[in-house]
């Protein structure tokens, strides 16, 4: 398995019917918890199946180690499917460029797109070939062998995601670190692209209510990831400078 | 539900004592799909100013030890948004849970206008005054200056028959001072507490972590600064009492009524679990009938001081 | 020890930044024989006052959400059983750790008076003046009364040439104004936080768990607080700071360090693990390693404003 | 098992071969945790051997819930012998009265007293039969057989342990609930009987350093149950009416 990487299943059939690439989930860990993680943390939902939800956790602090260390039949409180979907263009070719467990909401869209007969192209980048999360598993839960960066070279081509030919007639979905972000839309705009982003912000309640989780619109608003994203098409966000 | 649950405080008869705290329940509608929102006591409305807020630079929330940090910076709608876009789905939706509108300004003639924009509207019951936050002019804030609370109490009562409600700030050595202050000027009740303000630094990037570097620390970490302050308000003043602060279950809740509050409000609990507030006021019917009482009323203020054991 | 965990401070060279907080360690003799104390920074002892006190009947202590309550009282053996039969076993004792006694008066003359009585004596580096404590006289107290403050820092620094390090209360809508009066006084350093007040119910007696009904909260559910006005205290004066508040490891003994703080106290934590503050110690050394850090120094203050992502 | 009732034993040889009847230890949960146990609890030490210690523990609240719950193999902090000892006289026979969990430390004194040649008696009282800790272990643990009250008479006598007769010529020793050492404690002063009794209080550090754990001296003064205590002559102590 990926280093510090865990794929997690689990049941819900409200949310695994309804959900759609790119939503989300808030995972709560219950009203007693004092200790972190005591907020609740968003996860994407990563694929879906007979009653189930998959999600890829990457073990970075308190809410990810949490979940890792989940045992069989465990349960944690879930909300979702929450935040708008990547929208996607009927006829047209999708590019999905993943940055590390940004893979998540790909799994999902690439699976399910496919099978709706959309031209997916998946791309997946992480730092160093022992966090590639397995390449057979991803293959069969999209259908088709993802391309690879890593930065070590260790696996696939040596590199960042973001490294390769972006075609203009693509629809490119982005999800990844914030500086990934920043970096593909810096080049959508250059090459005038058409870019969405699933972007990352700290979140409490997960619905709207707290705003806490805003990202700088264009018109200098601040947009709540939760409600108006997480996905945002590119151009709709104020980028600070690469 | 217990009919048992009910109370009548500001005049209205609440359904039961819990309703849910400005700010994290948004302007009611984003719950509604969660939770039974009509069987709460009601919900504070996050604050309204006379003109859009922007709001505070991310990261705006992030977890503290026991509870949360948050610097929104009142980012919310504006008056004119609020009585167009929010509060109709509150006078449609709820019938019989009751809406305070958690106001803000800067200044007195701020706040006067926000009430006064109000006043005509159905669909609220009574205003929640927020004075933790700065005016700009002074410099100081409402909450911590006697005189221009006193003031701004004054001019809001001219402005509106409804219940005003002052929600005080825990940063002052005598709560209670503040609470006399309120009720001489013609306040209907008090809300206590908001947040304390804090901060959080990233060690690794030595940032804050909070985009306005401080902010308010709410949840289970401020139970018993809110009971204690719930407690000096509750005596210092005959006004009747919202209690708030780290409020996640009956237990939490029966501590405020018995130190004096007449209704309590569930925040941060609300975002760990959407039924924090519902699962409090069940538990507070549950314990109602385990110790045979009637009415909430008989606990409000029940506290009776101890005796040691070995004295 | 790493050599780089020195700190100079109070015209001192502190071994460590990491010394025991008041009314935490007892007269320092009681965790002797746990942890080595000597290998600390130093410990601050429990309040003297100049008159023995008795203390609050119990329940003394007890557990709140994240933290504890507290109200001892300010039990203490007084001015004089302190210089007979506490300081000889310091001044023996600890030959590297430095000793603040934490000096506590219902009035000026009080506080004088305890000064006074020591400062002829060996065995110690400084007074932290407990300014949290009610004056019965005015029924306010020294650390929320700004002229009393002014006049009480002047006073003690006209008692003693030894170091005089006040210590304030958090129950104040800005810390700074008494930061300053401090500095302008007098005073050679700060310590904050205190404890805040809090209060615990029990709502099957529904008595006050705490024997003297209300009491202070420490603990981590205090940490944003206390590195919220450690920063605003060190940003307000040019005085070294103390920080206290919830610190129970490395890492939340470094956001205060970033914060401003030039010292930090472990309280509560040591009740949990007397070698808390051993701990937090040797754990700031190891990030000072990994950080490529040579002095203490260079991390006091060293906090830098954030640059929110997308903005 | 009795009803709520744990036998727990913990590794500790210093602890072990340092304790002597009527000590404590401090129980602490670690500085990670957050959630109630968050303060170290005192509990009796109820039996040494072979570099364990063993406690008797009823679940009431937090801290004796989180150790009933520990896990073989399971690690707590542990701070102790605490406290002083009840302090027995050669020759004279000691009667030990123990209400509830207060049976603990007389576990302890009468198996080792009791072998070191004491004559020591034991009375255990509980509300109910179904709480009364297994008399055949008890009786493992101190070489003879308890006598035994229970309040609904489920089991030994009907009543209470300090019913019965006691005898003037020996130490009379106590320990349980509050109430029961103040019944205790009027009877000794009526009858002039030399009794030691065993407090609870509140305890933050159980070293002397808090000052959180006193009870009211005979002098007004307030002493430290964790230092100058737990067992105090029952003539120091100023006791309420009960
Ligand atoms: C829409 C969305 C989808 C996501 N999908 C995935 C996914 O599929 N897989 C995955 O591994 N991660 C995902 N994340 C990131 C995930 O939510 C956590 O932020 C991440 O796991 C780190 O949290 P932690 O608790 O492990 O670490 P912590 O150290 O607890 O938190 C890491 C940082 O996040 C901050 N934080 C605190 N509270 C919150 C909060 N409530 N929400 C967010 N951050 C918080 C902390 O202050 C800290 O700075 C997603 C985030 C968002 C917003
Ligand atoms: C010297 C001594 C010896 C003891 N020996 C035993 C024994 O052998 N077996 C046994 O079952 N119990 C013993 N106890 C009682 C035990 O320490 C706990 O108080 C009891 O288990 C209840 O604590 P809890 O955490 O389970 O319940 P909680 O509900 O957490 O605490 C019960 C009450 O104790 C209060 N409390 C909180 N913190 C503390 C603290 N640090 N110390 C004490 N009380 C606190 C709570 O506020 C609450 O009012 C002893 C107590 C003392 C003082
Ligand atoms: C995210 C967030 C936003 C808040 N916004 C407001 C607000 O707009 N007006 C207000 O008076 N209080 C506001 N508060 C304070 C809460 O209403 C409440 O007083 C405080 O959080 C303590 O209660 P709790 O511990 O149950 O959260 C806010 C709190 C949080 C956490
Ligand atoms: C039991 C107890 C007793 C205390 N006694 C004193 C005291 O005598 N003087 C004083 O200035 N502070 C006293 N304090 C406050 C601490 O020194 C410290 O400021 C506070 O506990 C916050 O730090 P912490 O969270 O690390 O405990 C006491 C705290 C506790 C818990
Ligand atoms: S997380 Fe609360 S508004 Fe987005
Ligand atoms: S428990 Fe701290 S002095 Fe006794």
């Amino acid at each position: 398995m990926a280093k510090d990487t865990w794929w997690l299943e689990l049941h819900s059939p409200d949310i695994a019917s309804a959900a759609r690439w790119g939503q989300f989930v808030m995972i709560g860990f219950g009203l007693r918890r004092l200790e972190p993680p005591f907020l609740p943390r968003p996860f994407s939902v990563g694929w879906r199946g007979d009653g189930r939800i998959g999600l890829l956790v990457r073990v970075f602090g308190a809410g990810s180690r949490a979940l890792a260390k989940l045992d069989e039949g465990e349960r944690v409180l879930l909300l979702g499917p929450l935040g708008r979907p990547f929208r996607l263009e009927p006829g047209r070719p999708i590019l999905c460029l993943a940055g590390g467990v940004g893979l998540a909401p790909f799994l999902f869209l690439a699976g399910e797109a496919g099978r709706e007969g959309f031209a997916v192209e998946l791309r997946y980048g992480e730092r160093t070939a022992d966090r590639v999360f397995d390449p057979a598993l991803i293959e069969r839960l999209t259908g088709s062998p993802p391309r690879i960066w890593t930065e070590d070279g260790g696996l696939g081509q040596r590199g960042r995601v973001t490294d390769g030919e972006l075609d203009a007639g693509a629809t490119v979905l982005g999800c990844g670190p914030t500086p990934m972000l920043q970096a593909l839309a810096a080049r959508a705009a250059r090459e005038e692209l058409d870019l969405q982003v699933s972007v990352e912000e700290h979140m409490a309640c997960g619905v709207g209510t707290c705003q806490g989780c805003v990202v700088r619109g264009i018109d200098g608003r601040w947009k709540k990831a939760c409600t108006e994203g997480p996905v945002f098409d590119a151009r709709e966000l104020a980028w600070s400078p690469v | 539900m217990v009919s048992g649950l009910r109370q009548s405080v500001f005049g209205a008869e609440f359904q039961s004592p819990v309703l849910l705290a400005s700010g994290t329940c948004g302007y009611g509608k984003e719950y509604s799909e969660l939770i039974p929102l009509d069987e709460l006591g009601g919900l504070v409305t996050k604050a309204v100013s006379v003109e859009p807020r922007t709001g505070n630079p991310p990261h705006r929330v992030a977890e503290t030890p026991g509870g949360m940090i948050n610097a929104i910076g009142l980012e919310n709608v504006g008056l004119q948004a609020f009585v167009t876009e929010k509060l109709p789905w509150l006078r449609d939706n709820l019938e019989k849970a009751h809406v305070l509108v958690n106001v803000i300004g800067r200044t007195a003639e701020e706040y006067a206008a926000v009430v006064a924009g109000l006043d005509e509207e159905e669909g609220l019951l009574g205003y929640e005054i927020n004075v933790s936050c700065p005016n700009v002019e002074g410099g100081t804030m409402f909450g911590t200056d006697e005189k221009a609370l006193a003031e701004l109490v004054a001019r809001l009562r001219r402005e509106t028959e409804r219940p005003v409600i002052v929600k005080l700030t825990p940063n002052v050595p005598d709560i209670g001072v503040y609470a006399r202050i309120c009720e001489e000027s013609g306040a209907d009740g008090l809300s206590t507490i908001n947040t304390f303000p804090g901060m959080l630094v990233d060690i690794q990037s030595r940032q804050p972590v909070i985009g306005n570097v401080s902010g308010g620390i709410s949840g289970p970490a401020i139970l018993p600064m809110g009971v204690f302050l719930t407690w000096r308000a509750a005596c210092a003043s005959s006004l009747p009492v919202i209690g708030i602060g780290g409020i996640r279950s009956a237990a939490d809740a029966l501590q405020y009524l018995l130190a004096g509050a007449s209704l309590v409000q569930v925040g941060t609990a609300s975002f760990v679990d959407p039924a924090a507030a519902v699962t409090v006021q069940e538990g507070i019917g549950s314990y109602m009938e385990s110790e045979g009482l009637r009415t909430v009323s008989e606990l409000v203020g029940a506290l009776s001081l101890p005796e040691p054991a070995l004295s």
